[in-house]
């Protein structure tokens, strides 16, 4: 019976819950799994959370983990430089998505270019995760803000968010600047949970029609969604300057800058097993390991780019 | 005096295990206090001034009340009934009344989702047509509050009303009085230290449930929820303050309504 | 008038059988019987409190079988009082009242009047539990009389006290129920109680009413073996009926010939019964008027207080009952050789 | 039949309030388990096969088996004292065996965090020091749940003690028998039908303890902990699964053992 | 031998005051109190149950005040009996024989010996719950004297029993005291039971004993009016001592004079006792050595069963007890004119 397997080393990887299905889910070949047949004396432990939950609980918590695996790469030199890491790598990107299913009001209506008019119709539920716990909801923010720019529609914003929540936005020396309060106070129209994973139960059961998700999620659990133009989803590295005009002020005081979406992993200083946590990151940027994340609709950045400190096991593996 | 203790040699033993036990309980919750009250009492200062905190403890008390509330205007009656009445299956319908105490948190808490999810709900879709959300909303708090912390007050007063000689009853109806007013004056009154004692479980369950809550309502966020979110995004300095501010407060509630229900002119037997 | 017809009930494990019994307006009546006999569930059913699955029960010419207790007008005293322990004396005697609409005025008078009668005005502010037993059951009592039932059903109201205020208390029944001209049924396990109270009997056992009469029928000519050791009737010897003759019978034992008033036919076997208070006890053979006279030895004395019962071999096995006195006038010891003697009439012959 | 309904309209009344409750439980957990079977019974049936899922179960009922198992040996002679003695500030100590009930589970997740982790915990230290870790590790797990759990036992068995005459124990004395053989043969064979009781709401509860376990423990993973995270990776259909097969294992448990404590010959006097 | 030495003991709400008692050995004591006397306090006092805050309790010349009750050798049996309900019969008895570390066949032996003793081997696999009264008090006795010990304790072990069964048992216990010279405590009521079974009996009230003596001293004799009144003498009249010569003492009641035994002194107020059964009731004046004789006039017949209790007016209030057969033999109503005779040694003057 496994109560620990005190035998086996165990590796704490600490990653944000849309990374659970390529890493740990129930699929025949996952990063743990497949790692763990790698190293038989290994067992990898994986542990989920926003992604801001996921480094606070190495940083606030005390928590020691031997992988940290973020949605927002930018997170790591925000929150952990200097003292928990000084190096991470990026090791695949992301898109956003509206997320829907088949029995989703509207569903056979709503497309790319008309997406915000449904979402403003008032018997149409939607949602979108923790701005202040995870990326997915910050970014959330971004793409109605950027939505405003690029469909020249002024109200797509409040419409959709500050009239529904407590989240403001406002116009700064060309910025928008986007506060999210600790309270977020969402109406009966939109639904505000923990992480972007937890929305596909509403959008399963029904209770939500459309759900902010990134790529990789909604096409993991099989769901239907709108793709949106590149100049709003936060893919691509071409629009950065684009993207870079929004930014989310936390309930935290943390502010999140537009940026593409993109993965970024370390191990931090006070591991308990940093070797082990090497070869972990090692084997995701792998082509193994990429193959994994291609598998699962998260497309890796090959190859894996490195920043900072970057330790020498890794360094023929990265670019920088 | 040691011929004494050699004399009582067990109860000795008894007390010093039974000390344990009740040394970890109070260690464990003083370590706390202790801890926030001496290290960092500007923590617990500010937590108490935080409005959404302030919002989110009423919210927790105020849904609790709500859920004993109705645990009480429906289960009371119930009681009356276990303790009054013999019938085919009531040995069933206590069993069931016990379930929720068995049920692990979170798989009532995917249960309660079940039932009460907006769309497809078998409860929560006609009450939405007659525009009750339940889903991330205070209805839907304190049907999940409701479930875990029912049977608490049941099967209390049950007790209550089964240490209430059903022969004082008998006598007051044939002193005229109704069904109605014989339970209205004779038996409430004489199982209401009972009944109390089990409103303020109930409520303390209510208050202190987490598991059943946050499946279906992660918003308006119950104070045992905000408390988690702190913890994970900012650790143990942040929502320590909430933790010892909230048991504080369950404590103050408890300690006064037990004193209180001690008070009570103790006409029952036991 | 309390009219009970053929009522029956069953609960899980005891059933109350076809029981028939009238009580007749004004009457004293008391339910004699063992511990478990169904007594305290046969008053319950007559207050309303279960309904019969069989029968009905009348009172004062109506059906009132289906009829809730709070309408039936029955004053109903438990064994333990039943007094609620959450009110005070006072306000448990006006809680029937008070469901009646009547003017407070009216209310302060009876209350006043009630607790004047049964001697507890002083109590009027005190809780059930500082009273003492026989204080409960006055309170009881009031609070039962106040709301002027026609019936009143006491069930063992003395068994809980003591000797001295179990006699008092008996007195007190007895003053209020002449005085408020009350339908009395009266629960006991007490033959003395009964005795001393009952204007009739009925005797119950194991659920239902084996016999109902005077005391003095009860008590002289029980109708069987059961309800004979049950009130007391010591001497139960069997015998033969060697002659009978419009009612003079004689009855041998061993070879000893009773004399005794009954129908039995010549021949049949028979259980003769005699209480121990009807035998007397003389020093030698005297004349009197009892037909039964036997000499014997005492085999044993045993004191019952104020009474010794005496046992004596008189050929068979006899019990008297003597006062204390009289046993130290005769002298009497284990050993001594006596005269019993008993008339015919006080014979009863099962 | 009609008639007989208006006599008794207050119980009809009250039988009505009262099914609505016992519906309310029936329905929430039927309805989950119903869904689950008919419109998804492959999954039930792959969950039983996952050995994680499994694994999880088999920890969160060995836990609870240890926590209850502690608590009975440090509970149940303090019950006994407390059923049989009085003492200054025993009102005291009965509080603070009900405090666990009242605290906020999370709350006392966070105290418990505070006193058994690893680094500065006043008890964690010590015992990490001892090579027992609790953060993350069983011995925490069992903790937690022992803290939630005891007051459970410890009412029920001190009720159980109650019931037992004293006098019972004196004969026994007089009897030849020490205070402890006295203990053994009658005392605690009287209260056992209790402390059964107790020990199966002890072991439920602490099965289903979530709030407080998961502050200290986040790995390994107890069931509802797991439950929780596939619910949160991946939503309800594979959640409701895992909920199904643990609300069926704790209610065969439950079942069996309240039909052992039913048929344990009832000579205790209620 | 057991001595009680000045024991006192402290409860929260009752107290046990300054007990002084001495228990020969092989006798049976009868502690003789009304309910909450805390009669029940002392025996467990006795049996070590509790230890007393001062004082001392030796028995057979051994100070046994700290002693563990386990070492005692005392046997008890409780009011309601106390068997251990989840035992059959057979392993209640054995219970403290099994403790004894004896070879298995001695106990099998005892246990034989010591059923068919009380007559209860039939019932050896049965549950307690599943015995009537008697044979629950036979079993809890079994218990208790199978153990052999010095001492026996038993806390009113007929009170719970119908009168028929309590007169039976009564016989039992004298048998077994007998048989096995038991120093034998026996806690009670009732005065009657205190009369039929005791050697001496210490009247206890309030938590003290206020009077130790013969049955005869406690019932004729009482030490106060406290007393007289819980043993039955119904008669307590006041008077005022005319003279008194050498015990020969007349007393005036009104204008009545009696004579009476007694060292009062002359002029002082007192208080007589007579006991109910100690007058005489005869429908004429006859010559008797009774001393004192009064005619009156009868005011009530109070029924008791077997007995009569006459209310008789002469000057002063008296009460008498009378057999049935006699009240009938004398033809004795309410308004009756009777005279009453009582010796001088009847009267006990306080
Ligand atoms: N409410 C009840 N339901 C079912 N059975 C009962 C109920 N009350 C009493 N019994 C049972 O019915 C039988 C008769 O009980 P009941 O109280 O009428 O006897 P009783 O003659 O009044 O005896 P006692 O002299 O002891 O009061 C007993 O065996 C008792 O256990
Ligand atoms: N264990 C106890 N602790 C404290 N007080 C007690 C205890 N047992 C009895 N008492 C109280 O002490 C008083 C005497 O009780 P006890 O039982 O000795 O009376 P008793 O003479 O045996 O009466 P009864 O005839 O009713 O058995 C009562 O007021 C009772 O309430
Ligand atoms: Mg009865
Ligand atoms: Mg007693």
């Amino acid at each position: 019976i496994d109560v620990g397997t005190p035998q086996k080393v165990e590796l704490k990887v600490f990653h944000a819950g849309s990374l659970a299905v390529p890493f740990g889910g129930q699929g025949n070949v996952t990063m743990e799994k497949a790692f763990e047949e790698k190293y038989p004396n290994v067992d990898v432990r994986l542990e989920s959370a926003g992604s801001v939950a996921t480094i606070r609980k190495v940083t606030d918590v005390g928590k020691t983990a031997d992988v940290v695996a973020v949605a927002d790469y930018s997170l790591i030199p925000k929150l952990m430089y200097p003292e928990y890491t000084d190096w991470h790598v990026m090791f695949a990107n992301n898109k956003m998505v509206l997320a829907y299913t088949n029995q989703s009001r509207y569903a056979n209506e709503i497309n790319q270019d008309n997406w915000y008019e449904i979402l403003r119709r008032p018997d149409v539920k939607f949602g979108f995760s923790n701005p202040n716990t995870d990326p997915c909801g910050y970014r959330s923010q971004m793409v109605c803000q950027l939505a405003e720019l690029h469909y020249n529609d002024s109200k797509i914003f409040d419409d959709l968010i500050a009239n529904n929540t407590a989240i403001t936005g406002r116009l700064e020396n060309n910025t928008y600047i986007i506060t999210v309060p600790d309270d977020i106070s969402p109406s009966q129209r939109v639904s505000v949970r923990d992480k972007s994973v937890t929305l596909v139960t509403g959008l399963e059961a029904g209770g939500l029609n459309y759900a902010f998700e990134y790529q990789s999620v909604a096409k993991q659990h099989g769901l239907m969604f709108v793709e949106l133009p590149s100049q709003i989803d936060l893919s691509s590295v071409d629009y950065a300057d684009t993207y870079k005009k929004v930014q989310v002020v936390q309930a935290s005081g943390e502010a999140a800058t537009g940026s593409p979406i993109v993965y970024g992993m370390t191990v931090p200083k006070n591991a308990d097993h940093p070797e082990l946590g090497l070869k972990f990151v090692e084997f995701v940027i792998s082509s193994e390991g990429q193959d994994i994340m291609e598998s699962y609709g998260q497309p890796p950045i090959v190859p894996a780019v490195g920043s900072g400190n970057v330790p020498e096991e890794l360094a023929n593996a990265v670019a920088s | 005096m040691i011929e004494k203790i050699k004399r009582e040699r067990m109860l000795v033993a008894f007390t010093l295990l039974g000390f344990l036990i009740i040394a970890f309980i109070v260690v464990t919750l003083g370590n706390m206090l202790a801890t926030q009250v001496i290290q960092d009492l500007g923590g617990l200062i500010k937590v108490t001034q935080d409005p959404v905190v302030l919002n989110s403890i009423w919210l927790s008390m105020y849904t609790a009340f709500l859920a004993t509330l109705v645990a009480f205007i429906f289960g009371v009656p119930l009681a009356y009934i276990l303790a009054r009445k013999e019938f085919l299956g009531k040995s069933l319908i206590e069993s069931i009344v016990d379930v929720p105490v068995v049920v692990p948190h979170t798989a009532a808490g995917i249960a309660l989702y079940t039932v009460f999810m907006h769309h497809g709900g078998l409860i929560g879709a006609p009450l939405s047509s007659l525009n009750i959300v339940c889903e991330d909303a205070v209805p839907g708090i304190v049907f999940a509050m409701l479930f875990v912390s029912a049977p608490f007050l049941i099967n209390s007063a049950r007790d209550g009303f089964k240490s209430v000689d059903p022969r004082l009853e008998n006598v007051a109806r044939s002193l005229g009085a109704s069904q109605w007013h014989t339970f209205c004056k004779i038996s409430f009154p004489l199982a209401f230290r009972h009944i109390l004692t089990g409103s303020i479980l109930s409520w303390a369950r209510a208050i202190s449930e987490f598991g059943a809550v946050i499946f279906l309502v992660s918003w308006p966020r119950i104070a045992p929820l905000l408390m988690y979110e702190r913890f994970e995004s900012y650790g143990l300095s942040t929502s320590r303050p909430i933790a010892v501010l909230l048991i504080f407060i369950c404590l103050t509630v408890f300690i006064f309504l037990r004193l209180a229900s001690m008070r009570w002119q103790r006409h029952d037997s036991d | 008038m309390i009219a009970i017809k053929g009522v029956s009930k069953n609960w899980r494990e005891f059933s109350l059988k076809n029981i028939d019994l009238e009580v007749r307006k004004g009457e004293y009546f008391v339910i004699l019987g063992p511990t478990a006999a169904g007594k305290t569930l046969l008053l319950e059913l007559i207050a309303g409190f279960y309904k019969p699955d069989h029968g009905e029960i009348w009172v004062n010419d109506k059906n009132v079988t289906r009829m809730p207790p709070e309408k039936m007008g029955i004053g109903f005293v438990y064994q333990d009082y039943s007094l609620f322990p959450h009110l005070t004396v006072k306000e448990n005697i006006e809680f029937g009242l008070k469901l009646k609409k009547m003017p407070k005025e009216d209310v302060e008078k009876k209350l006043k009047e009630v607790m004047k009668m049964l001697d507890i005005s002083h109590l009027s502010h005190r809780y059930p539990r500082t009273l003492s037993g026989g204080e409960q059951q006055r309170v009881a009592i009031a609070r039962g009389i106040v709301i002027e039932p026609s019936i009143m059903l006491l069930d063992e109201p003395l068994s809980a006290l003591d000797t001295r205020t179990q006699i008092r208390l008996r007195e007190e029944l007895r003053r209020v129920h002449r005085g408020a001209k009350l339908t009395t049924i009266h629960v006991t396990h007490d033959q003395t109680e009964a005795m001393a109270l009952a204007d009739r009997i009925g005797v119950m056992m194991d659920g239902e009413i084996v016999q109902t009469g005077t005391p003095e029928e009860i008590f002289h000519s029980p109708i069987d073996e059961g309800v004979a050791e049950f009130v007391g009737v010591e001497n139960i010897i069997e015998g033969i009926v060697e002659s009978s003759e419009e009612g003079a019978t004689t009855i041998r034992i061993n070879d000893h010939i009773i004399e005794a008033i009954s129908s039995a036919e010549a021949g049949s076997r028979v259980r003769i019964c005699l209480r121990p208070e009807s035998i007397t006890i003389a020093p030698s053979k005297t004349t009197s008027s009892a037909r039964n006279t036997f000499s014997g030895t005492i085999t044993q004395l045993v004191p019952l207080g104020a009474t010794y019962r005496v046992e004596i071999d008189c050929g068979f096995p006899l019990v008297a009952l003597i006062t204390k006195t009289s046993m130290e006038d005769l002298g009497l010891r284990a050993g001594k050789k006596v005269c019993t003697s008993f008339k015919a009439s006080s014979v009863h012959v099962l």
